[in-house]
């Protein structure tokens, strides 16, 4: 089975990685498995300076799914260069930075000195839990054009754009991507949402809203992509409530060329091995020969075929 | 760390809500100080793991042994295991208490409510060191209270309830300014308002305390479980960097 | 304990109705219970003409949800106000008509023959599931207070504006329903989600996209009401994912002042009454005197009476 | 039609992925027709329920017998009742078979695979009004072959398999094919590419289908599973107005 994927700057021997903000820099799950199984890594958000983030409680569950409301924390681009990408570096697997920022100049400035160390980045336009910056340019193709470009112009890697959920039109804001230049897209972030607890009377999260994630989600990524890549010409990485092999290959149906697993590492820390090994005798048992061969089929499928295969 | 399927081999119920919980496996290999904890899959239906605090353990039988208390879906789902089943844990996790103790040094142990399993070990291990241990253990009320009577095996234990019906009515830094004489070091575990009146109570005797916040990963990937700290990072990871930390490490607010 | 709760048009005795196209026109669970037990009745979708809908399979499962895409199936308008409310009357219960349209003529048609036979009109421009008009009515803020506006000019009762979930900016369409007239929101219809099944390669329904619905769904719905509620002087009717007891005081406290239950009637058809019976002991469980006391209540929790609480 | 927890009285693999389940409770009383069917909640893990026909039922005993085939999540998840278990059911739902016999009539059941069990009460029902009964059954392969033996009591048992590995080798219409002479009446069950076979092959005989349809409520009050009709209102909901249909009835497609 080829499970291997070329996409803009990344050779990935599998389309497997874990999600941004759900594997920090990759230390802790590297104490569980060698990195280098993974097709890459897609490390926490990084911004200009280090920022706490939001007050506790930061997430909660929520029926087959959780909320979260870290709000960027991370220690700063400096310090995820110097201390963080060596690390991951010497396990030999491909990294994704992604790229947060409040302003459009943040952005740039992240862009500019993470690119050179990493193989792609992660335009992270879709932060649902910062006050500024994060899901406005995420829900404005105006202002998510023009931040795309701007880190397009100064980054010395593919960027991937990395859409929000929360928008009317999905396709209106992966084309904007797409004019801004991105070399790919990534899809999706988390849905805002709040629970409340009956109890306080309060939100559950601090931060009031969170985002949700998890299987919950699914269906609504599936179908963000499944519009998307008809009317683009970039390839897509899928997310969203990925547990399964069978539902890395529906996101590869539906257009994904590569896919990331998020929520459902805190479930279980070796869900990406597993998936890794799974993925060749799930794509044979759905009739694949290859992942390439999967990616929008979907959107090929013919009645005719379907009744000739088993 | 490791993630295992640990194997139930007794289940009781020890005070109101709260039950007693023994795992076998080859977990408890892993075990490096008492108060470190395990990240429990309670159920399908739950979709974070729980953390619960490891009480005691026993490497000859590979036992662990937890104590918790029925507060919501997680652990109401935890009660249905019964003696034989298994259940998916990881661990052990997190960095627990530095066993720092010379013979006849007085050491005070505060525990409140479900604070008080992981002081449970502790204790044994500083006796063994020929501490002098007072130990005030706080309870909504005597039908909460559990684990007294062991505790009395390795120091004096003093109970504390919200509603007087054991030991004194109070809370426990009521108990705490009860006590005569000073401690040469203290150890707490309990909800973040107890732990801060104890730290601010002891003022600058030398303390650890054991802190809870609700966890994603539990193991230092998520960054939901920060607490604010006084180094130049600014911020702890209960389930990694703690959840034990020295009375000066973080700011509890 | 009181659970009544007066709404423009609507006295009700207890602030839970089965949502829209999840209990028909009221006959096949008036086998259960007595409707009259419910606070209201909210009937399936009428449209000008009968329609039948799209091809089936027209539902489908996702963790924790459903998804589907009936696509407005109705017997038309004339035959509802013939054949369904004589029925509903009979049951002496409160009835809202959902009223649905390709065009603008069309809700201003239905909106008119059948308001001078219920109590209140639901606005119904956020079903995804048709081709025209439904769901483009609820995601372009001026077409919503259009449409609003001339439904109202024809009513003889409170119209209530179904809300999509699948915007940008939800506080903007409340706000131009609260313009166009509207007396109530009614928040929230389905989020546009897929399946695809790996076996066939294809869309697990027929229509490719669905709705979805169920407890998945819920922290959307509570985040949007939350939203909304501090922004318009209208009573909401929440809805999405509702199960429990405790799931309607998490509603109440996020702003809606009455609630209605959907996919739930189909995991068990006596939902509803359950929960009616359930509901005060409940709201007492958590402190509340009555429904009143308990609308909005995230709002107005300060921490000090948060302490003062058990 | 109720709501009730039955409870699970026997639970035997009768087939490769085939089970029988037996289940007692007041609910068997309601039932008016053989081909009517139940809706189960078959886990809190599926979100809908699932309908299956009603195979048998024994009145005294109070016993509903089921036959299921594992297909997906939900047959799957059945598999884990055992007996003493209590399963969350709607029943019975629909309208069955019309059971229509003068002694002698030649009468035709024609079933595939999971559509095979609701013909079996219908089969008994009709030899006991002196019906002449052929019944040709078809199934995938012999592992997946059940009620053969149970049906040979009320007539003449023909099995096609896919794969010809007991009986002929051949869809059911290639079993009809193969008779000689004609049928005063058929009733068939299974697939809709069969039903639709079947239909056309055998003309203007006057005829019964059961239908299969996704379901949401299984009451008729969602439209989830409907069929387009040849009458004035132009839909038949499979789960109230059917699942079993008059041939002219209901367009095929
Ligand atoms: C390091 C650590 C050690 C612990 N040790 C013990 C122990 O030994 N015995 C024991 O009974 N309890 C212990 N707790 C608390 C225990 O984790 C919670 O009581 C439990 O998670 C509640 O889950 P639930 O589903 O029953 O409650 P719910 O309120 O339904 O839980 C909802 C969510 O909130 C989280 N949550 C709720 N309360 C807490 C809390 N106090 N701390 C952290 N997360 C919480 C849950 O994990 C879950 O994600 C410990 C917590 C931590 C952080
Ligand atoms: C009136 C009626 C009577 C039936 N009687 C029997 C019976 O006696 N024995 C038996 O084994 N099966 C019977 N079936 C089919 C049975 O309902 C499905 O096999 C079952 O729902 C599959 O569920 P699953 O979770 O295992 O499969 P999945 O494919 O995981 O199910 C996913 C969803 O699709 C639905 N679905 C899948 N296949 C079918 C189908 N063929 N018909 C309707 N819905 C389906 C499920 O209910 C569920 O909502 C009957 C169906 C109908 C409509
Ligand atoms: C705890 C947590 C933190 C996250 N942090 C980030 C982040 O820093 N940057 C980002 O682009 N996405 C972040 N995400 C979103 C995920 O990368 C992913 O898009 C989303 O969770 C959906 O995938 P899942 O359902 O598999 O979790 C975070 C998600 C979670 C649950
Ligand atoms: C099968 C089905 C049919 C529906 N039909 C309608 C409809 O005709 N009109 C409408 O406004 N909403 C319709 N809805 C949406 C519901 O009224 C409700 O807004 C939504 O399902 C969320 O509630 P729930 O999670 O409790 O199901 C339908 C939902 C389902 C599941
Ligand atoms: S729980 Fe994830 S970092 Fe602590
Ligand atoms: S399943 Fe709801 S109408 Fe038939």
């Amino acid at each position: 089975m080829n499970t291997m994927i070329q996409l803009p700057g990344l050779s990935l021997k599998n389309p497997i990685m874990p999600a941004s903000g759900c594997f920090g820099f990759g230390r802790e799950y590297a104490r569980f498995y060698p990195l280098a199984e993974l097709g890459a890594v897609i490390m926490k958000a990084a911004t200009g300076e280090k920022r706490y983030g939001n007050p506790t409680p930061r997430v909660a569950e929520s029926t087959g799914g959780m909320l979260n409301a870290i709000g960027l924390q991370n220690p700063g681009v400096e310090s995820i260069i110097q201390e963080e990408i060596p690390f991951l570096k010497a396990q030999q697997v491909p990294i994704i930075a992604n790229v947060a920022g409040s302003t459009v100049e943040e952005y740039v400035e992240v862009a500019e000195k993470i690119s050179s160390h990493v193989d792609a980045l992660e335009l992270n336009i879709s932060c649902p839990n910062v006050k500024e910056g994060g899901v406005q340019f995420g829900m404005d193709p105006v202002l998510a054009e023009d931040v795309t470009r701007r880190v397009v112009q100064v980054s010395r890697v593919p960027v991937y754009v990395k859409l929000s959920p929360n928008v009317s039109d999905i396709v209106v804001m992966a084309k904007a991507a797409e004019r801004g230049g991105a070399s790919g897209l990534s899809m999706i972030n988390t849905l805002t949402a709040m629970r409340i607890d009956p109890s306080s009377r309060k939100p559950v999260l601090s931060n009031g809203t969170g985002g949700l994630s998890g299987a919950a989600l699914k269906p609504v990524s599936i179908r963000m992509i499944h519009q998307v890549y008809p009317k683009v010409a970039i390839p897509i990485i899928g997310m969203g409530g990925i547990e399964t092999a069978a539902d890395i290959v529906e996101y590869l149906l539906a257009g994904a060329s590569a896919v990331a697993v998020g929520s459902a590492n805190f479930k279980n820390p070796l869900i990406c091995r597993e998936l890794v090994e799974q993925l060749p005798e799930t794509l044979h048992h759905y009739g694949f020969q290859s992942v390439e061969e999967a990616v929008g089929g979907a959107h090929r499928e013919s009645v005719e075929a379907g009744l000739l295969r088993p | 760390m490791i993630r295992e399927d640990l194997t139930v081999v007794d289940h009781t119920l020890v005070a109101e809500d709260t039950y007693q919980l023994i795992l076998c496996g080859r977990m408890v290999h892993d075990i490096k100080q008492p108060g470190q904890f395990v990240h429990i899959r309670t159920s399908t239906d739950e979709y974070l793991r729980r953390p619960v605090s490891i009480s005691d353990y026993n490497i000859d039988e590979e036992t662990i042994t937890l104590l918790y208390k029925v507060i919501g879906k997680g652990t109401k789902a935890l009660t249905a295991y019964q003696i034989g089943d298994s259940l998916d844990v990881l661990g052990p996790g997190g960095r627990g208490f530095p066993v720092k103790a010379r013979p006849g040094e007085n050491v005070l142990l505060t525990g409140g409510g479900i604070g008080v399993p992981p002081l449970y070990r502790l204790a044994r291990e500083l006796y063994e060191k020929g501490a002098d241990l007072t130990i005030i253990l706080g309870f909504q009320s005597i039908r909460h209270a559990f684990l007294k009577s062991e505790f009395q095996q390795y120091g004096s234990v003093y109970i504390m309830t919200d509603d007087g019906t054991s030991g004194n009515k109070g809370f426990v830094t009521d108990g705490i300014a009860g006590m005569s004489g000073s401690f040469d070091r203290y150890y707490t575990c309990g909800p973040t308002p107890m732990l801060k009146a104890v730290v601010k109570q002891l003022g600058d005797t030398e303390g650890y305390i054991s802190m809870e916040e609700r966890m994603g990963c539990g193991i230092g990937a998520c960054f939901a479980c920060v607490v604010p700290s006084h180094d130049e990072k600014g911020y702890k990871r209960i389930c990694c960097d703690g959840p034990v930390f020295h009375h000066k490490e973080v700011v509890l607010t």
